[in-house]
């Protein structure tokens, strides 16, 4: 019975990751979007981009873990 | 079909990341317990690398720079130009620490992808013992070059006064928060990515062996792992910058108190 | 029971795919419009966009990742 | 059987780290963008942004404290 409820929790903390998709789409779209309109900072704003994405992905994987977390203990 | 499938997961995939003990010296006799584990010896690699990186490029002190230290010269100068942009001139001094975190970092991700091999930076105890022994030490840097006025760091400039309570509990919370953050981002990466590459490996292989329909099919999940880990070279690249990036935000904090 | 945990769990986690949909789908936007705005750099946007969309690609894939383990295993 | 729904909640609790990425993503959108539109203030859009991502992990993890909460007591 347990056991069923760690699978159920961590299969619900995964939706958690929905949003850090949603927020990695979205910092691309404006790397793509302000390259179309500013072409010669191309290397600032990719760094800028590389940055946002990391700090985007680790809140997702913060949930991630947490099903993790759920799931083996 | 269903047979097939359900026999894909002969172990758990996230025993790649247990710690065996090689050998064991010393006992209740000794009192000092001894033990070589599996990142104990990654560890030592991943130094044995740095140090041996850094005495290559030393050339012995010719001044025509060998390939080995035009690399180290470069990377020396790309985050020293990071350091200078993020925390400006009084920052050049703790361009050792960030150098040496930035490749020790770099290289204990990088050997995980050696195959057969060990991640140490997919342990916790990797990621968020760095971050803490960080944060201490920007905290007490920050104490003592500006005694109480470190306090100041806490409320952003032009809140208005009743915002202020409020804003200085967020603050505190998200700046003590940075402590498991900065770790656990590094640690949450290589920990999903190798699982994820041994999901997929071993649901290849079972598909490879299947039979000789399921060995065409067999291509495209072969495609993703390989597309899947120039992507987690790329992260591992990505992980160790951000890493150093956000240390030296944090020591600008402490240094200039935004 | 716990065979139908298992079901229910692993139907969880892939709603975590909506986020990666939505990103990589305002990616791909971003290109359309930045084409149009400046389509002299056509080959350096596309490039920003396939890896926008690779990254996005990967957290949709952490969250199937995770939906097969709870199947599976 | 009340473990059981502890995990459960923890597990639904975790969903709200969705919303914290897609406002970190939103916030380095908009930096990419502004420095593409004026890169002479780089710093104080740089220093924004932290602030701004720092307030929004904040609510992300306000969420994951509610998890723990749930799940240990």
């Amino acid at each position: 019975m347990l056991q069923s409820a760690k699978i159920i929790g961590a299969g619900l903390a995964t939706i958690g990751l929905a949003g850090a998709g949603v927020g990695i789409g979205t910092v691309f779209a404006a790397l793509v979007n302000s390259t179309a309109r500013n072409p010669s900072i191309k290397a600032q704003l990719f760094s800028y981009t590389i940055l946002g994405f990391a700090l985007t992905e680790a809140i997702g994987l913060f949930a991630l873990m947490m099903a993790f977390l759920l799931l083996y203990s | 079909m269903t047979t097939f499938i359900n026999t894909v997961f002969i172990n758990n995939p996230l025993e790649q990341f247990e710690i065996k003990e090689f050998f064991y010296m010393g006992g209740p006799l000794l009192g000092a317990k001894f033990s070589l584990t599996n990142i104990g010896l990654y560890l030592i690699i991943v130094t044995i690398l740095v140090l041996g990186m850094s005495y290559l490029s030393l050339n012995n002190n010719k001044v025509v720079p060998s390939r080995w230290s035009i690399v180290q010269e470069s990377l020396f100068g790309s985050i020293l130009n990071m350091i200078k942009s993020t925390i400006g001139g009084k920052g050049e001094a703790y361009l050792p620490f960030l150098y040496t975190i930035f490749l020790y970092v770099l290289l204990s991700n990088l050997i995980g992808l050696v195959p057969y091999s060990f991640t140490p930076s997919s342990h916790f105890v990797f990621g968020i013992g760095f971050s803490v022994a960080i944060l201490i030490g920007v905290t007490i840097l920050g104490f003592q070059t500006h005694a109480l006025k470190f306090f100041g760091l806490f409320v952003p400039a032009g809140t208005p006064l009743g915002l202020v309570p409020v804003l200085v509990m967020i603050e505190t919370i998200s700046y003590l928060a940075r402590a498991l953050s900065l770790g656990l981002r590094l640690t949450a990466n290589m920990i999903g990515g190798h699982v994820l590459l041994k999901i997929f490996s071993t649901f290849t292989w079972k598909a490879v062996i299947g039979g000789p329909i399921l060995l065409l099919i067999s291509i495209i999940p072969f495609a993703f792992i390989i597309a899947f880990t120039g992507l987690e070279i790329a992260i591992a690249f990505i992980q160790a910058y951000v890493f150093t990036m956000l240390t030296a935000s944090y020591l600008n904090d402490a240094i200039n108190l935004h």
